[in-house]
């Protein structure tokens, strides 16, 4: 490589700086809202994160899997798990979630490498989420089955997380490190391989890269976001039932991604606020769920097939999503 | 330091709004204005559960007749409904809703008991006096906590009358358990298991049958070759109307079934449509009288009043009878109504007679569970008639 | 066995039907190496055997003394041989900074991890890369494009940025698929001069298909003639004017 | 017991052969896995019963209402969800159909969601009794429709001109093009088709299961797995495949453990796809992208 000069001290870009601000600015919600907003709120940041990780898959890297709601069951029962029966603390049931979450991606990248792709893909990740919460159900022993497996108090580094604030706070600490790790993946060798593989995969392997690894890889990161939801989940309803990762789910999962813009990091975030907040604001008008999610998916891919941050996109580069460092 | 003097005013502001919030914490009172009582009603209005929700719908035609009646005390209930879709997250948001937002005075509902169970500890810690009217899990309410009451037969009440009702058949020996694999079924089939292991029966088979099959023949025809005194069915609507039919079609109609609570007679025989199938069905059966029977005209009428159009059945009347004895020991607590004086006439609530459950209701600060037994409703003569045990009409 | 690249009898047969047939020849290294022929001739077959898409049925291909026939394209890519695809393999999605960056993958020194925690080792990585990409285009006179969408530029800027990210990869051997089709005719002398500096300057070797025979004679230091899958001829531009039976088979001479 | 679980295993396949059949007949056409077509299943169930039990019309004409009116449907998603999106990414075709799926789930849920429907028996067939086997009626009426409708597809799809057209167009859409085949048109006709005989399917077990709007996602997996066993996009491989998954279920029931019948589709899906990807006879399965 040829020498360059690397500037010292750097003057953070403008997109660093809406970086650190969107959380300093949430970080002052808990003077305003009240438990239940404030639970709302911790919801929308598991959302976040589940977008965040689902996105890679089927944004970034362009493969059709439906393994996320598994990720996100497996990250969420193994925090039970590990707390319950092995007597871990949160901090580390989190890390033992992130590492489940990760192995199953690996399981589910290896189908992908056997050639196991698109539609088939996405049959055998939906028969996989399903064959998991069979499992919930019936390895009662263990998971306490449809009664639900309740969290011992979940405290971090010895001190309680039982309150909606406390968890906000641990909340946003982890969401803001996974979403600046993935971002800085993203724009990176990795982020460029990943997109590369997305739109020729030939002609990526054919540049030198390992397209298997990158593969790998992003299904183990997407995984472990996932898990790392799971792990946020259970804590927040501090009790882990199989109903929660149903096939309802992974509609919800799908119009977070589309709506947000597939692809995109901020569309993630973006996507996981605005449909975790909208349904909440809905609550008036039950049953409509179904609808609601069918419909908006429907819409996005006709009019918008790019998503909210398309839009932004045009009105501030700042949304526009870049794969590179300068 | 720029940067700090720039937010010393915004966060000064919105410290002070953090602790003006706190200060306005829920007192005795809350949910209560000289007009109306607030009361939060959870339940699975939307998703797979929803025909649960029927329940609800039953609590809240009461309370808009008791409006309709004058209040109580001059205050009329403002009912809050919140949509659960049977599931815990989406539970634990209503639930948080109505006790941080809505600020309800008492919550009375909640169907499914995962949702039940999930919301608990929000409903234990906030003080709100909670009627559980219709999910079956005992541990709702058990141990009792200081606002949590049970307005249904919990599981084990519903198993004993099960589990009774098999052992009253002379000879009962030979039992086999069909069911679903969810809590639902659970909460009837382990109480159900309980008792008759009292009365020295294990079940020779336990099958499981998932929701939405459409086909039961492999249970059917193990079952055919245990050749069962009784079969114990905890299924849900549909599941049991392919589950008897199948029985017909392969030839077994003479072994008595019971089932849980949730399918009735009527609307089983009408789904059936051939008295021959059902004739040996028998359902737990809280209520005085059969959906069709004469009893229940009035709390039929009471809820097509206030919902044209509703379809009844056994889910319908759930939760009326609760409902009945929160409204008697509002009366009770007099004008001056507080939460504490409301759960100490819940319970004073002794051997209360509802009009709609066959058992009366009984609370007290360490029983919570209001409702222990319930009647069996069978066919006899082809007629659906409540029952006491085998052969022993009310 | 001299060249840098070495094929010897090497045969393609698709299910009877005989692509290649017995082909051998070398490309040596710092040259400009052109394939010509008409169409159907195996030429695509033949880079798709040495950048290891089609396994050869017969015959071995050497790479720097090192055998290849028989390796996945992306193992042969690893030893070296990179090559463009005839219909554009540039990522749509990317700009065109980014697609130079992808080129420059391997070449980016740095680990999961440091990425993923934003260490200044890796950060400086990825931007030192960043610079070095627009240098790889200011090269073409590409710079100005750096940030535009790959989609939105016309077909030969497309076929640029293509090779241009395969220079970066700094490949030894540059397999390129008809490099001018489709430009105009400053597009095309440009492109060919830019073929002729990279073998000068950035000392790479190419392998080239080409059908602008004006092209080739006048940018290539060594051509090889195919024919229904058989090599007809081989030598310097000024001899293969002269072969009479390129003449016959190529150019038409009935 | 293992006669009977065979015959009734069977009658259960024919409906799962015949839902895979209709996923196949759009896949093939269209390259599009219907991700939604369980609930479009339903929906020829929902539309019986509108039409007989609410506006009190005779079952025949009501049936053959509700399948046209499916095949209706299937040309609207082709020409106006379907067709605009396919410049995209083909990701997108999958979530347009569960999305659609999930329209059709949710206004059926909005409307019946509190009930659980009977539908009316229509033929009231007596069983036959086989020494110790019993073949019920609605088993007699299922595999009969099922056969013959079958029968019929088979003999459009390779002896008629029209068939001729279809396999022309399943070898090469260009070519069908180029001899004058408007592929737009076919796409919807083949929608229309495979939502139709869908609807068959749903209309044949509606009657014995009941009309709840959460049979659907049991009808998709049941059909993805018939599929995928008898090879996927393989047409004579996705009836076998039904009828096998068919009797499998029973036998697991019966042999193993009742609680393995609900995921019984599942482990096919895993196995197959794991073990034999191309399936029991289907000849390529692996799709580069």
């Amino acid at each position: 490589m040829n020498q360059e000069t690397p500037q010292k001290k750097r003057p953070l870009s403008q997109n660093g700086r809406i970086f650190y601000l969107v959380p300093l600015a949430a970080a002052l919600i808990p003077f305003f809202a009240n438990d239940y907003l404030q639970f709302i709120v911790n919801m929308i940041m598991v959302y976040v994160l589940v977008t965040v990780g689902f996105n890679l898959v089927i944004g970034n890297l362009g493969q059709l899997a439906f393994a996320n709601t598994a990720f996100f069951g497996i990250g969420a029962y193994m925090t039970a798990i590990l707390m319950t029966y092995a007597g871990f603390t949160y901090e580390l049931a989190l890390v033992g979630a992130a590492i489940s979450g990760g192995l199953a991606g690996l399981l589910a990248s290896v189908t992908a490498l056997r050639g196991i792709r698109l539609y088939y893909l996405a049959i055998i990740t939906l028969a996989f989420g399903e064959l998991m919460r069979w499992v919930y159900i019936h390895a009662e022993p263990v998971t306490m089955g449809t009664d639900g497996l309740p969290l011992p108090d979940v405290t971090v580094f010895g001190m309680s997380m039982h309150s909606e604030t406390a968890k906000f706070y641990v909340f946003l600490l982890i969401t803001v490190l996974v979403v600046k790790g993935t971002s800085n993946l993203l724009k990176s060798r990795v982020g460029r391989a990943i997109l590369a593989i997305r739109d020729n995969e030939l002609t990526t392997a054919s540049l030198g890269i390992s397209t298997a690894n990158y593969i790998i890889l992003t299904f183990v990161w997407s995984g472990s976001v996932v898990g790392i939801a799971g792990a946020m989940f259970a804590a927040s309803t501090e009790r882990v039932f199989p109903e929660s990762f149903g096939l309802t789910e992974v509609i919800v999962h799908f119009a977070m991604v589309m709506v947000g813009g597939a692809g995109s990091l901020i569309g993630s975030v973006i996507g996981g606020v605005v449909l975790t907040a909208l349904p909440e604001y809905f609550r008036q008008f039950p049953g409509m769920e179904e609808l609601f999610f069918g419909a908006i998916i429907i819409a996005v891919l006709l009019f918008l097939p790019k998503g909210l941050v398309s839009l932004l996109a045009k009105v501030s580069p700042l949304f526009r999503e870049r794969y590179f460092r300068e | 330091m720029k940067t700090t003097s720039k937010w010393k005013l915004p966060l000064g502001v919105l410290a002070a709004m953090g602790i003006m919030a706190g200060t306005a914490v829920a007192d005795d009172t809350t949910g209560l204005t000289d007009t109306t009582i607030k009361v939060g009603v959870m339940g699975p209005f939307s998703g797979n559960a929803s025909s649960y929700s029927k329940a609800q719908i039953g609590e809240m035609a009461y309370y808009k007749m008791i409006n309709d009646q004058g209040g109580v005390h001059g205050r009329k209930f403002e009912l809050i409904e919140e949509d659960t879709a049977c599931q815990p997250a989406k539970g634990i948001a209503a639930a948080k809703k109505l006790v941080s937002q809505d600020k309800v005075f008492m919550m009375h509902g909640n169907s499914c008991s995962g949702v039940a169970m999930a919301v608990k500890d929000i409903v234990v810690e906030s003080g709100t006096p909670w009627i559980v009217a219709h999910a079956v899990n005992p541990n709702i309410s058990m141990p009792p906590t200081p606002n949590v009451f049970h307005g249904v037969p919990a599981g084990p009440a519903y198993g004993y009358t099960m589990g009774k009702f098999v052992m009253s058949k002379p000879g009962t020996k030979n039992v086999v358990m069909v069911e679903h694999s969810n809590d639902w079924a659970k909460s009837y089939a382990d109480p159900t298991r309980d008792y008759m292991k009292t009365k020295g029966v294990e079940p020779t088979m336990v099958l499981a049958m998932e929701r939405g099959q459409t086909d039961a023949t492999a249970q059917v025809l193990k079952i055919r070759q245990a050749k069962p005194d009784f079969i114990v069915a905890s299924l849900y609507e549909a599941e049991t109307v392919i589950f008897l039919k199948d029985l017909k079609k392969y030839g077994i109609t003479d072994i008595p079934v019971m089932g849980a609570a949730g399918t009735d007679l009527e609307n089983t025989l009408a789904r059936i449509g051939d008295i021959d199938t059902v004739k040996n069905y028998y359902v737990p059966h809280a209520f005085i009288d059969t959906v069709d029977g004469p009893g229940m005209k009035k709390w039929n009428d009471m809820i097509l009043k206030y919902y044209p159009g509703e379809t009844i059945t056994g889910f319908s009347y759930v939760s009326i009878g609760s409902a009945v004895a929160a409204v008697q020991a509002l009366k009770n607590a007099g004008p001056d109504l507080t939460r504490e004086k409301f759960i100490a006439e819940l319970d004073k609530i002794k051997d209360f007679d509802t009009g709609i459950f066959a058992t009366n209701i009984t609370w007290s600060a360490d029983d919570r569970h209001g409702v222990k037994e319930s009647a069996v409703a069978g066919f006899v003569d082809g007629k659906p008639t409540v029952m006491k045990s085998w052969n022993q009409p009310m | 066995m001299s060249g840098l690249l070495n094929l010897s009898g090497v045969s393609v047969h698709f299910s009877g039907l005989k692509a290649l047939t017995d082909v051998s020849f070398s490309a040596n290294a710092g040259e400009v190496t052109a394939l010509i022929g008409p169409n159907g001739a195996g030429k695509t077959t033949l880079f798709n055997v040495v950048s290891g898409y089609v396994q050869p049925t017969a015959g071995e291909i050497h790479f720097k003394g090192e055998a290849i026939q028989g390796l996945t394209p992306h193992e042969v890519s690893e030893k070296g041989v990179r090559r463009t695809f005839q219909n554009g393999g540039l990522f749509g999605d990317m700009t065109v900074l980014e697609n130079i960056l992808t080129g420059l993958h391997v070449q980016i020194n740095s680990n999961f991890w440091g990425l993923l925690f934003g260490t200044r080792k890796a950060d400086e990585a990825e931007r030192a890369a960043a610079a070095r990409a627009r240098r790889l285009l200011a090269l073409m006179d590409m710079d100005g494009f750096a940030d535009q969408q790959v989609k939105s530029l016309s077909g030969g800027q497309q076929r640029m940025v293509e090779i241009v990210r395969t220079i970066a990869t700094e490949p030894p051997l540059l397999l390129l698929d008809e490099p001018a089709v489709g430009l105009s005719p400053p597009m095309r002398a440009r492109m060919m001069e830019v073929i002729k500096r990279l073998a000068g300057e950035e000392g790479i070797s190419i392998l080239l298909i080409e059908h602008a025979i004006d092209l080739v004679m006048a940018g290539s230091d060594r051509i090889i003639v195919l024919n229904s899958g058989q090599k007809i001829a081989e030598g310097k531009p000024a001899e293969i004017r002269e072969n009479r039976e390129v003449l016959e088979a190529y150019l038409g001479y009935a | 017991m293992l006669m009977q679980l065979t015959v009734s295993g069977l009658s259960q396949g024919a409906i799962y052969a015949l839902i895979a059949l209709s996923l196949t007949v759009v896949f093939r056409a269209t390259t599009v896995v219907n991700f939604g077509h369980g609930d479009f299943v339903l929906g020829g169930a929902f539309g019986v019963y509108v039409l007989v039990v609410m506006l009190g019309l005779p079952f025949l004409p009501s049936a053959i209402a509700a399948i046209a009116l499916m095949f209706a449907c299937g040309i609207l998603i082709s020409r106006g969800f379907i067709d605009p999106i396919k410049a995209g990414p083909h990701i997108g075709f999958a979530m347009m159909s569960i999305s659609l799926g999930y329209i059709f789930r949710g206004t059926t849920r909005s409307i019946w969601g509190r009930e659980v429907l009977p539908m009316p028996r229509v033929f009231d067939i007596p069983p036959i009794f086989v020494g110790d086997l019993v073949i019920t009626g609605d088993a007699m009426i299922i595999s009969g429709t099922v056969a013959i409708l079958l029968a019929g597809f088979f003999v459009v799809f390779y002896k008629t001109s029209i068939g001729k057209v279809i396999q022309a167009v399943y070898q090469s859409e260009r070519g069908a093009t180029l001899i004058g085949i408007n592929v737009k048109r076919f796409h919807d006709m083949m929608w229309g088709a495979g939502l139709a005989m869908g609807a068959v399917a749903g209309i044949l077990i509606a009657p014995i299961s009941l009309l709840h709007p959460d049979l659907g996602a049991g009808f998709l997996i049941r059909g993805f797995a018939a599929m995928t066993l008898g090879g996927f996009g393989s047409l004579g491989g996705a009836v076998a495949g039904g009828l096998i998954l068919g009797v499998t279920e029973q036998y697991a029931g019966a042999y193993i453990n009742t609680a393995l019948i609900d995921i019984t589709s599942y482990l096919v899906i895993l196995v197959v796809l794991v073990v034999r990807p191309s399936g029991l006879f289907g000849k390529r399965a692996v799709v580069r992208v």
